[in-house]
């Protein structure tokens, strides 16, 4: 056993920040919210070059032109997209590209852009739907692909996530089957884990930012980290960060090896610890930074709303809790 | 102990609610919330409406052209407006709460004549330049500065979380004029016309995508030295005698209001499915909002008890703090159990699906400053540790 | 509406401070728990001065001999009951003796010394069998009477609040009907907003011990409440009193007054706040007293026990909830 | 990362786990709590045999006597004991984890031939006097005073939360020798027979009503200045150089414990009612317990991850006190709904009605400790804020 980052891990894990931090940074994202949006909130270059860069074909076996990496590296990448708040449907694209054929050889080129939508919900709304190429959809009997012009629906004008544009839809069209059960239920599981990655990056990012917060700004004379009212917060975000990540490296180890663990538990513990920790860490960020905190102009705000987005994804937090329940 | 009301104040709830139903439909439609003009215009409106009818500067003294009355009745026309849909009291919350209280505590005559009557009939609206970018829990670390020169004042700095600074006519600030003294010393109240030159306005957006508030810059701003409320650089003195005209009261229209969320809540939980039953048919989520409802019964029972504690002493008790502390984390709750109700929805700042997710979404994010606005809970805390329990000063 | 102690109301509290600060300091208190146990953990001695003192016949109508107060005076003298940690079943004798005849007679005057318990419950625990006269078993059609020595019962060995001892009783005798079912739901709002005054008292009384000690003890060259950790769990204790303080009064003002408010509101919320208040109390100020906190020399762990036994009593927090939903 | 065990660890485990199957009946019966010489006699003997089947001191060095076992090891033998329900390391918790290790890094060669041998074999038990009454999370302010006379320290003064005290071998302590320097330097590390003249043993009542410490005073104790370890005035190092030995391991039992716990409160929910239906049939109970899961997955995975960081590096890494922060909370939280499930059998610290309430409600009085000792839940974020996080110290 060795539950640590193997070298090639940090290397990626370094490259990927870089790369993020490098086409996705502050300013460009303050950019794209502020100012210069785009349809579906996805930037078409930025999409090639994250596929370029592997986001979407990483485990997809390197004799089908993939990366073919495993799930433990793909999480690596996706907590690093969560810290950037790199917008669109990552991880629905990168589901998506292990499908094969046109579809996942698309969606693994960043040629699709590729969205997912579960039939249960309701209401049914479908994320960045004005740029996506191709939706899928997760129902009883499996995923169906469903043509995104064919989808009616309205869109919604004031999504709390700014980066998420939403289309509220009453009924999704037929569409074509391309997945049966068995493949809608590994969509879930690696959907939750991948997400809960981000979550992950949203977690850290915000105990970060926190904690740089509070070690510049000054009130009674000393800067407010000292007092333990805010140490105390800052001490907590990074405990809930650093469980989080121990449950999302080791669910996704385990997805890339199931007989290290129970999949019924790791899976729903990584999502539900990482959403926790993501949306949590986001109101304890917004009370750190004081009045600050509730400007748009802070950034705070918008890993919180992000957050919130990923913890209605591939299960939410009272359904991971009874999925729980069911393995005792 | 006695809840129950007297006879002259029930009379007092008659009478108010009769003349509630009566004008109510006769306010205009409610304005856009980006509307800045048309909001003074409809606050203002319903202050001449309540001046009309007499229920002006209710619990202002009688000397002041107020109404002199006690807490007990102004905590029934809090409750019975918010009962009723009234409006808040929005533009006018500084000048009959704030400024006003103040330049009649601590004015001249002159100062009490020239600018009540207009906030009490909604002529005039104020606005408040307290707090400062590096002056927020600390608010007697100001920078903002004036300097005398003849029988002016020159002012130079900036101000934040200024609400209804667009449209007010004057500002009631707090400036540093003695820089050498000790923080809460060299401090000066003053009252600045929104007309004067070299004021500049900047919205402040929130997290709600709004501009509730403003930044205000100050550049070679003069007033004159007549201006002034009190003496200079005793600015936090007359500040404090603000406070203690809260009886009580601050949070009666929000506890009723909660109230009447929680009934709301319980029958969209009726209404929305989650998989095969409806949320109300979820035991956690039911007890949660029992749990909310004895929340706000006690609060609402502390609400009584300070109002009554502030009418026989005459002076605000030290449950301010108490209440703050509870109320501001329990209203969060109520907003957190929302979102979990509406699932999905939730990630809509507006209607969707016939569902009420714009209203709560918005409230929502407004939720995060509860617990940071007028004190963060961590201050609150402070004070409820040092000044109620007596344990020493943080160092 | 004067929502504040009358001069009265003052008065008969200082009273009843004194009384039992007098009678039941906490010397005699560690004595009882520590060296001279008695059966039952009531002295009758004390039972007697307690009787002569009023605190069972508060609500007795003067014409019946009773003192002739309302809920609101009982609720102050139960309050005080549960800061000196008064033991025995204080609360339902005092319901007792509002049940008129020789039984109230009785438990008024302090000649009997009176038990209640569910019916319903299960496990039936009675406490301080050893000591009861009457027992009074509330079931679906009301109250009945039955003689404690019929009730065959094992003793149970290690109670978690060495001054509630209890039996254990697989079935409770048939015994006389002694009040019908609205006597019955009467007896659990008045025992419900008692027993939640006693819980007020446990929580202020508990708030004091943390505040002292953090007051006195110092570490790191200071003493402990000038830590905002420590000040702020101190705070956070008084906020949950203060709290508690009003739904109890509220409630029992409501008691006598019913058109001032609600009673299906007001009697749970009393319970679930003060309940909630003694309990977290116990908790936190055991962390304040630290490693002492954990010994059974200090007070604290005696109130956080009786707290305990106090929340299952008259309906627990889940209970309470339930019924708090059903008015929405 | 990779979470499969090498062959070499698989080995190691089904080796280890024939060796349990078979030794594990061997044992005698339990001893009651509070036989504390039974208790010793009971945790001995499990040493003993741990010794001769080539298990005694598996983390320590091979030069001092013990296997060299890896971390990983460590954790396997820890997972699996539990597991097979094995003794806990008892009386001999001070001796293989604290006093063991310090000599072997700060002792001497005769200090180590001495004493090490013994507390491998199960002979020798130690007790440990650190914390004084004054001196709790303020360790280094210890006032227990060692002044030296000739070739010998005489000792006067007292020590708290001392277990295993009345059958202990030898103490462990730390005394101060240097009254006038800062507090950290005037410290020394010393080994003190507990059948030296002067000791007095007095047990400490815990809320549990047992005695599972003692206070120890010493009135003019003497012991040779052989006996001290490190120089004098060393001794706060030569304690910092015992915390480098924790490789991670330090709440393997509990973990597995509180996983088999989860497992046991799920069967008793389907088995206990409440009014019409089982706990179990309460979505929020079931709820709370499968948030419980997910905790506990995530504190063992944290458990591997810091066990394979110590075996990487070789020492500790700052994961001790988040570990330490969240599982004591997530403990208390297991025993929280315990006694909810319980309801009124809760207030019973033994089985009752076939209830399961001994067991549970000693280990729910016993987890108010849990956030309090080796360091209260406030210091150890204080520890998270500065040492990880680099906020500034308190002042």
């Amino acid at each position: 056993m060795d539950f640590q980052l193997s070298e090639d891990q940090r290397d990626l894990a370094t490259g990927v920040r870089e790369f993020c931090e490098g086409r996705f940074d502050r300013d460009r994202m303050r950019d794209l919210v502020d100012k210069n949006r785009v349809p579906g909130m996805v930037d078409r270059a930025l999409w090639t070059e994250l596929a370029e860069t592997g986001f979407f074909s990483l485990r997809v076996p390197e004799a089908e032109g993939g990366v073919g990496l495993g799930s433990a590296e793909a999480v690596l990448v996706y907590e690093e997209a969560g810290r950037v708040l790199l917008p669109g449907p990552l991880v629905a694209t990168h589901l998506a590209a292990s499908l094969g054929g046109d579809l996942g050889a698309g969606a693994a080129s960043g040629e699709l852009i590729v969205g997912v939508v579960d039939a249960e919900d309701s209401p049914i709304l479908v994320e960045h739907l004005d740029v996506l190429d191709v939706l899928l959809v997760l129902d009883e009997d499996g995923i169906r692909r469903v043509a995104p012009s064919s989808v009616s629906g309205t869109a919604v004008k004031n999504p709390v996530d700014p980066f998420t544009p939403l289309h509220h839809v009453e009924a999704l069209p037929e569409g074509t089957r391309v997945g049966d059960a068995d493949t809608a239920a590994r969509f879930r599981r690696e959907g939750a884990v991948l997400t809960a990655a981000v979550q992950l990056g949203i977690a850290g990012r915000l105990t970060e930012l926190a904690t740089q917060y509070a070690k510049e700004r000054e009130q009674f004379g000393r800067v407010i980290g000292g007092f333990q009212a805010v140490k105390h917060l800052c001490a907590e975000m990074l405990v809930r960060t650093e469980i989080a990540r121990a449950a999302v490296y080791s669910a996704a180890v385990t997805l890339d090896d199931p007989v290290v663990g129970d999949l019924a538990v790791a899976v729903p513990a990584a999502k539900l610890m990482a959403d926790d920790a993501a949306t949590r860490n986001g109101k304890d960020a917004t009370q750190v930074h004081g009045g600050m905190g509730f400007t748009w102009e802070v950034d705070v705000h918008l890993y919180l709303k992000r957050a919130w987005v990923h913890a209605t994804q591939f299960g939410g937090a009272e359904e991971n809790e009874e999925a729980l329940a069911a393995t005792l | 102990m006695d809840l129950r009301y007297t006879e002259a104040e029930e009379r007092f709830r008659a009478e108010l609610r009769a003349w509630l139903d009566e004008a109510l439909p006769k306010l205009p439609p409610k304005p856009d919330r980006n509307d800045w003009p048309g909001r003074r215009a409809y606050d203002t409106t319903w202050q001449r409406m309540l001046f009309d009818a007499g229920y002006a500067g209710l619990h202002w003294p009688v000397e002041a052209g107020g109404k002199g009355a006690t807490p007990t009745e102004h905590l029934i026309y809090l409750e019975e407006s918010e009962r009723a849909g009234a409006p808040y009291v929005g533009a006018n919350f500084v000048g009959l709460l704030h400024a006003g209280p103040t330049i009649n505590a601590a004015g001249s005559d002159e100062q009490r004549r020239k600018y009540l009557p207009g906030i009490l009939s909604g002529e005039d609206v104020w606005c408040q330049g307290f707090s400062e970018p590096g002056a927020g829990s600390d608010l007697a670390s100001l920078r903002c500065r004036a300097v005398r020169d003849g029988d002016e004042y020159v002012i130079n700095g900036s101000k934040i979380w200024t609400s209804h600074a667009e449209v007010a006519d004057y500002c009631e600030m707090l400036v540093r004029t003695d820089p050498d003294a000790p923080k809460h010393k060299g401090i000066t109240w003053l009252i600045v016309p929104m007309d004067t030159p070299g004021i500049t306005i900047r919205p402040l957006e929130t997290v709600m995508g709004t501009s509730e508030f403003a930044e205000v810059f100050f550049d070679d701003v003069r007033v004159p030295v007549g201006n002034r409320v009190g003496e200079e650089n005793d600015g936090w003195r007359v500040t404090m005698v603000t406070l203690s005209f809260e009886r009580g009261t601050a949070f009666v229209s929000e506890v009723v209001a909660c109230q009447k969320l929680l009934h709301d809540l319980a029958e969209l939980a009726k209404k929305v499915t989650r998989r095969q039953a409806t949320a109300w048919d979820d035991v956690a989520l039911r007890r949660e909002l029992g749990h909310l409802t004895a929340e706000f019964e006690a609060l609402w029972a502390l609400t009584k008890w300070n109002v009554s504690e502030a009418s026989r002493s005459g002076v605000p008790g030290i449950g301010g703090s108490v209440f703050k502390l509870r109320f501001s984390e329990t209203k969060q709750k109520v907003y957190d159990l929302a979102h979990r109700l509406l699932d999905r929805a939730a990630l809509c700042v507006e209607d969707v699906a016939g569902l009420p997710s714009g209203h709560l979404m918005d409230e929502r994010l407004s939720s995060l400053s509860y617990t940071i606005a007028a004190g963060t809970s961590q201050i609150q805390r402070n004070i409820v540790g040092e000044r109620i329990l007596g344990l020493p000063k943080e160092r």
